[in-house]
């Protein structure tokens, strides 16, 4: 159930990328597409009544094991956020750019390379 | 209880999604994102991330303050509506067809709350909590697998990082070329 | 050769070190860059016949990150770096001339190798996930380097439509992670063995087949090729059709198929009929075009659709066939981009009505780009010619007699098409050509010369890479393919 | 070392080497180029009845290669010589290409490996696009279509030799013999055949000969398509009909089929033509007819006729375009419009073009006749067993025979004959003698192949390659030639009996205004009506607006779908992504499904 509303919001940003006239739109999409899948990682390494995977008395690692969180897609995670920001900051260059070439954020007048 | 908590916040963030891609006005968009970015934030908070939400709070700041720097002086412009219908009505059928597809798959993962390491012993995230503090000396097991046992995904998202923001720059760049060229360059006259 | 993290480490830390040491040295971006890829060049042919798995860190491959050599990565790895070389090379007088910003334009060209490099040496799927983007970030902005309306749209094109793939691939790797826990493709493969197909599979390996014949410039994902590819500097062309949409496209393609998932009979299939379709629709849409790049790049889509045609195919036959193919695309196409980027460094030309009768004033250029043309055409005695030999005789073993007259066909086209440049640029006259175009122009610099001359003779005599056949150069990259699922998995984890 | 691989290995060293050195040396090039093809020709001559070792099998140097690889270098010597003072300008690359396209005829002739012949079959495409291309860059388009046409017909050669491959397993042409039992051994045949017609010009693949003619340097002319790829292509024919597939007799039909329409079309469409140079390369295309059939008529007299004829039509085709080459060179046209009279300033290139255009008419006693006739009476003897329409074959080479005939006396008239054109230049006179030297020693060929017919071509040369030739049914041709001679006897006694006594030439009274210079006769008008007549007028508008062609007929429907698809390229950004969609939704479903 809440997967499947992740993967709303996955198809809700695709519909902005796929749809949407306007560059800050599809800009948006692409975030929207981000936020989900990140939140789609951290949910599947959740447990029920789980702890946060740091070891507080070293005595407890088996039980660490048992009852924390999946470590591995938060790493991911965090890469993934990071590279995000990255991807965004260029993007939005380039959209600035477009808009003081073109005078307009509308993808589909920019289509002077086409056939 | 976190199940329905956390329900309600990706309701939420579906709603506020969908306003700020249908929203005219960019700024406001924009707004509604930061909040699905907050939301998302809360979410990694409820399950159990805290480093990962405070670090998509801070991104969230920055990535706000990135998109209003793009909007915020071409706000006159604004284009609403969508691409013409023909395309816009096969496009949204497309999307529907693919969104019942992958439900499919979606209804097949593990029950929400049982993690997939449960089933595997051998998962290296098990390795991780088993043996992490002991390999690496770290009481946090994040902060182990993203410096040491997976150092190379670091390395490699800061290269990424680097790439963008040294390409954000070099896209901004005032004289991109020596010579000033004619436009029909790329023309193909006809 | 065993340390293989020095094919990362090394470009990103010159990346890194080349922003700031050029304020003092003026120099250093142009010798750093060649040197550094010529460096790796040779390091890469040091990997030649060798199979090693490198632990990163020395963690185990489990749970730790590996890196993998073996015959199909080392080839891609010659293959990338070779053309990066010579792409280093050429730029140092093309940017010089052309653009502004030359220490970025280095410094991200070789953030783009260590992400290639990176992506075709690991053994981790989010790691080549990351590694991926690294490549492809650099080269969004490498594509939009001048800065001009169409250089930034097609930029902007080339950004959204890989970005979509990317986030397929992500969510498939989420959804892979979520089933089997596990991010190593060994790991994975063998999991994938054990665990009857069920729905969550499926749809990953379509997102991920997507995601990757996206970066594959297979039809109906080739939208951005064109585009991005004329934008382009020249020599990053080069680097986009030799390297980029080779080991991010093609060779992850090909490694998820055949050592991950594992071929059967759909995918094969569908992998010749989109093959097949890339090769006609390739060829065709570069028939009509008067741009020298944009003609240039629509066939790249056509002879990927030979290589995925040849690895649907499946035939240790084809495999061989497909891999020689990547090389010789690897040759003669960037030499091709190396061409126009030398007539519009003396001329300012790229439409083929403006230009004519270089053959005499450019005579490197244009003997270069003569057997270059020939070599994509497969004329005889040339490299394309062997590989693309190959393929129809493996198509009409394999009892597919009519895509082996498909190829031929598609080979004819491109033989049409490449006779149009040669007859518009070096022989004939285009139609609005004046004079005055070419008075002035002369010989390219030398360095621009060597990296044409190099590729011209690797396109004239790559065919007796072939002497052995399948127990030749390609027998450990062919085999590394063909064995399938197994042999990689016992390479990986050693059971 | 075996000595082919000098052979081949000496004249492609010495192109690469005519490549490099500066053009200034025109005359060391030339020397070069020269002794290259002289070493050759004597080496020819000297394997002629002792053929060298095979090499482990790789070559093969039976009574075909014998014949063609004498004609190949005979034709080069030749051309090399008459090249002396007329080619000029990028004399290095001329005499280089020229060079390399001699290698690799020796090696694709000689090579018993069916991949190392498409090897150097594929180098003569490229050597025969680029020595196109020495006409300037006039010469673009049409160099650019050869190559199209050359280099796509290779293509299929390539997937004929894949075919074969698969089918027997082995790639030497001796080891192979194919019976056509299943359609991919037909479609393979076809292949083989395409390639070959390809390189001679048979129809439907003849358009790029006429397409060149007018542009490319005229020894270029002589030396590729009129003589060496025809020896090449109809080589590559005969080996393929003699050695590769055994008889099947409905594609034998469909060849000599083709090869009958070749010769009637072709000499239809010369028989229209005002520029000298294009009449000559239709005729080129109509007489690779003529070989076509006689190897396609499965007899062992029309086999040896066809190979007969290959090597007479590359003599006297030779000798035309240098006589051309000639005219063109002293008189600056080769229009039929500007030409006029020239038999009396150039009375040595006149009377051996005269010669070489009654050979390809088929007048006795020249060599054309008993090649023609060889093949008349293969198609008899193959309609004796198997085929029922050989009185169609007959009467259409005959038809094309008279056409031919037809066609050569307009162009004589036009040139030599008749007043001197006001356009040409004023002081006209012979060639260098080394161009003459050429052009005499081909039409004294013409004659000593004609009388010596049996003695010289057909017993030393054809025989050995189609053994079992009835030799009573060759030299049975006596009766046909007494009637023929009688008739021209009578011809011309008629001629002398009936020419008017006295002629009183007066000049031309145009109500006192001087006569305009579209009031002579000037040849090229005599076959107009026939342009005009009905069945024929659509004939010829087919051809002029190029719907007959296979490159233009091919090109269109390659554009059509071009046009069709840079429609839906927009270039927008979303139509690109929902494409990616919709591909996805295919995978997805044939996924799903399976």
């Amino acid at each position: 159930m809440i997967y499947t509303l992740c993967f709303i919001l996955f198809v809700i940003g695709l519909y902005g990328v796929v749809c949407k006239k306007n560059i800050v739109k599809i800009i948006l999409g692409f975030l929207i597409m981000e936020y989900s899948i990140n939140l789609f990682l951290i949910l599947l390494g959740w447990r029920k009544q789980g702890f946060v995977p740091v070891v507080e008395n070293l005595a407890g690692v088996e039980n660490l094991v048992a009852q924390s969180v999946d470590p591995l897609p938060q790493a991911m995670v965090l890469i993934s956020i990071i590279l995000g920001l990255g991807i965004l900051s260029l993007m939005v260059s380039i959209a600035i750019r477009l808009y003081q070439r073109y005078g307009t954020f509308d993808i589909t007048e920019m289509n002077k390379l086409k056939n | 209880m976190i199940e329905a908590l956390i329900s309600m916040l990706l309701v939420f963030m579906i709603i506020a999604a969908t306003i700020a891609l249908e929203m005219t006005d960019l700024l406001s968009a924009v707004i509604s994102i930061g909040a699905v970015g907050i939301v998302v934030s809360i979410c990694f908070l409820l399950v159990g991330a805290p480093d990962i939400a405070s670090t998509q709070l801070v991104v969230e700041v920055l990535t706000i303050v990135i998109l209003i720097r793009a909007t915020i002086r071409h706000d006159l412009v604004t284009i609403d509506g969508d691409r013409e219908f023909f395309g816009l009505t096969v496009t949204i059928a497309l999307l529907l067809v693919f969104f019942i597809f992958g439900l499919k798959a979606f209804w097949n993962l593990p029950e929400f709350g049982v993690p997939a390491i449960s089933e595997f012993p051998d998962a290296a995230s098990n390795h991780y909590l088993l043996k992490g503090f002991e390999e690496t000396g770290s009481r946090n097991i994040l902060a182990a697998i993203i410096f040491d046992y997976r150092g190379v995904d670091t390395f490699a998202q800061l290269c990424a990082l680097f790439a963008g923001i040294w390409g954000a720059f070099a896209i901004m760049r005032v004289q991109s070329k020596k010579k000033k060229k004619k436009e029909d360059l790329y023309h193909d006259k006809k | 050769m065993d340390n293989l993290s020095l094919f990362i480490s090394i470009p990103a830390a010159v990346a890194f070190f080349i922003p700031i040491a050029s304020h003092r040295f003026k120099w250093f971006p142009d010798v750093s860059a060649s040197v550094t890829t010529f460096i790796l060049l040779l390091l890469s042919l040091m990997t030649l016949n060798h199979e090693t798995v490198y632990r990163m860190g020395n963690w185990p491959a489990s749970y730790g990150i590996v890196f993998v050599l073996d015959g199909f990565s080392c080839m891609m790895l010659i293959i990338v770096n070779l053309i990066c070389f010579l792409a280093a090379l050429f730029s140092v007088d093309y940017i010089e001339k052309f653009y502004t910003s030359k220490l970025r334009y280095y410094s991200l060209l070789l953030l783009v190798v260590t992400g290639m490099n990176g992506t075709i040496l690991t053994g981790d799927i989010f790691n080549l996930f990351i590694f991926l983007e690294v490549a492809l970030i650099a080269s969004y902005t490498l594509v939009g380097f001048g800065c001009s309306s169409r250089n930034l749209e097609a930029s902007f094109k080339y950004l959204a439509i890989n970005l979509l793939a990317s986030y397929f691939i992500l969510l498939a790797i989420a959804l892979l992670y979520g089933k089997f826990a596990s991010l190593n493709m060994a790991v994975l493969s063998q999991l994938m063995k054990v665990n009857p197909v069920d729905n969550i599979m499926v749809f990953a390996f379509v997102l991920l087949f997507v995601g990757f014949g996206i970066k594959a410039a297979m039809v109906p994902f080739h939208g951005w090729v064109a585009d991005a590819y004329t934008s382009a500097p020249a020599p990053v062309s080069a680097i986009l059709a030799g390297g980029i949409i080779k080991a991010l496209g093609i060779y992850v393609l090909m490694r998820f198929v055949y050592n991950i998932f594992g071929m059967n009979y759909l995918i094969s299939t569908i992998f010749i009929y989109a093959g097949a379709m890339s090769i006609v629709v390739g060829v065709l849409m570069a028939l009509g075009q008067w741009n020298f790049k944009r003609l240039l790049a629509y066939h790249s889509i056509s002879q990927m659709g030979y290589i995925v045609l040849a690895f649907g195919i499946g035939t240790p036959l084809a495999i061989l066939g497909g891999i020689f193919h990547i090389l010789n695309h690897s040759l003669f196409k960037p030499l091709l981009f190396l061409n126009a980027g030398s007539v519009e460094y003396e001329t300012g030309k790229r439409n083929l009505n403006n230009m004519g009768s270089l053959s005499k004033k450019m005579p490197v250029t244009a003997v270069s780009s003569l057997i270059a043309s020939f070599s994509i055409s497969g004329i005889p005695p040339f490299s394309g010619f062997w590989s693309k030999f190959l393929i129809i005789v493996a198509a009409i073993q394999a009892d597919k007699p009519v895509f082996a007259l498909w190829a031929v066909i598609g080979s004819i086209l491109t033989l049409a098409s490449f006779s149009k440049i040669q007859r518009y640029v070096f022989f004939g006259k285009g139609k609005y050509f004046k004079d005055e175009v070419i008075s002035e122009v002369k010989e390219v610099p030398y360095l621009m010369r060597v990296s044409m001359i190099v590729l011209a003779i690797f396109c004239s005599f790559a065919g007796f890479l072939l002497l052995g056949g399948l127990n030749g150069i390609f027998g450990p990259a062919v085999n590394a393919l063909a064995g399938g699922t197994d042999l990689y998995i016992t390479r990986i984890l050693g059971r | 070392m075996n000595i082919i691989y000098y052979l081949i290995g000496l004249p492609i060293a010495a192109g690469l080497a005519c490549l490099i050195i500066p053009e200034r040396a025109r005359v060391l090039i030339w020397g070069i180029a020269f002794d290259v093809c002289f070493i050759l020709f004597s080496a020819f001559l000297f394997f002629f009845s002792r053929p060298p070792d095979p090499a482990n099998g790789m070559f093969v140097w039976d009574a075909l290669a014998n014949l063609t690889l004498l004609g190949a270098g005979f034709f080069s010597l030749i051309v090399c010589v008459y090249s002396y003072k007329m080619i000029v300008e990028s004399a290095g690359r001329y005499y280089g290409y020229l060079l390399i396209t001699l290698g690799a005829t020796i090696g694709a002739v000689a090579s018993n490996n069916l991949i190392l012949m498409s090897v150097f079959w594929g180098i003569l495409a490229i050597t025969l696009y680029l020595m196109i291309n020495l006409g300037g860059s006039d010469a673009a388009y049409p160099a650019k279509k050869t190559f199209i046409m050359v280099g796509g017909s290779d293509s299929f050669l390539i997937l004929g030799i894949a075919i074969i491959w698969v089918l027997t397993g082995s790639l030497n042409i001796t080891e192979i013999r194919i019976q056509i039992d299943s359609w991919l051994a037909a479609s393979a045949f076809l292949c083989f055949v395409c390639a070959s017609f390809a390189k001679a010009g048979g129809m439907p693949l003849h358009t790029w000969i006429p397409e060149i003619s007018e542009k490319a340097p005229v020894s270029v002319m002589a030396c590729l398509p009129a003589s060496l790829d025809k020896l090449l292509g109809i080589y590559l024919l005969a080996r393929v009909c003699l050695n590769l597939f055994s008889y099947h007799e409905s594609l034998w039909f469909l060849l000599r089929l083709l090869g009958s329409i070749t010769i009637v079309a072709a000499v239809f469409l010369a028989l229209i033509q005002h520029n000298m140079k294009k009449l000559l390369a239709y005729h080129a295309v109509s007489q690779v007819g003529y070989m076509i059939v006689g190897i396609a008529s499965g007899t062992p007299v029309g086999i040896a006729g066809g190979l007969f004829h290959m090597l007479n039509h590359a003599i006297y085709k030779c000798c035309l375009f240098l006589g051309a080459g000639n005219v063109e060179k002293q008189a600056g046209s080769t229009e039929l419009d500007n030409l006029g009279g020239l038999g009396r300033v150039l009375p040595v290139t006149f009377t051996c073009f005269l010669f070489a255009s009654l050979a390809i008419s088929g007048i006795p006693p020249f060599n054309g006749f008993f090649s023609k006739w060889m093949i008349y009476q293969g198609l008899v003897e193959s309609g004796k067993s198997t085929d029922q329409s050989w009185i169609l074959w007959i009467v259409m080479a005959m038809v094309g025979s008279g056409l031919t005939l037809a066609s050569f006396m307009k162009i004589i008239h036009a040139t030599f004959l008749g007043h001197v054109s006001s356009n040409l230049k004023k002081r006209i006179f012979e060639p260098h003698w080394t161009a003459l030297f050429s052009v005499i020693v081909l039409a004294a060929l013409c004659l000593v192949f004609g009388i010596f017919y049996y003695r010289i071509p057909l017993k030393l040369m054809i025989a050995p390659i189609s053994q079992g030739i009835n030799i009573q049914n060759v030299s049975g041709m006596f009766l046909p030639l007494a009637f023929i001679v009688c008739g021209i006897i009578l011809g011309i006694i008629l001629y002398f009996v009936l020419k008017p006594r006295s002629i009183r030439i007066a000049p031309v009274f145009v109500g006192g205004e001087t006569p305009a210079e579209g009031m002579k006769v000037s040849g090229t008008d005599f076959y107009n009506p026939i342009r005009s007549a009905r069945f024929f007028k659509t004939m010829y508008r087919a051809s002029e607006n190029k719907s007959t062609d296979i490159y233009d007929v091919f090109k269109s429907i390659a554009s059509y779908f071009t046009e069709g698809l840079r429609v839906i390229h927009t270039g927008i950004l979303g139509t690109y992504l929902t494409w990616i969609l919709f591909g996805l939704m295919i995978f997805l479903y044939l996924f799903v499904k399976w």
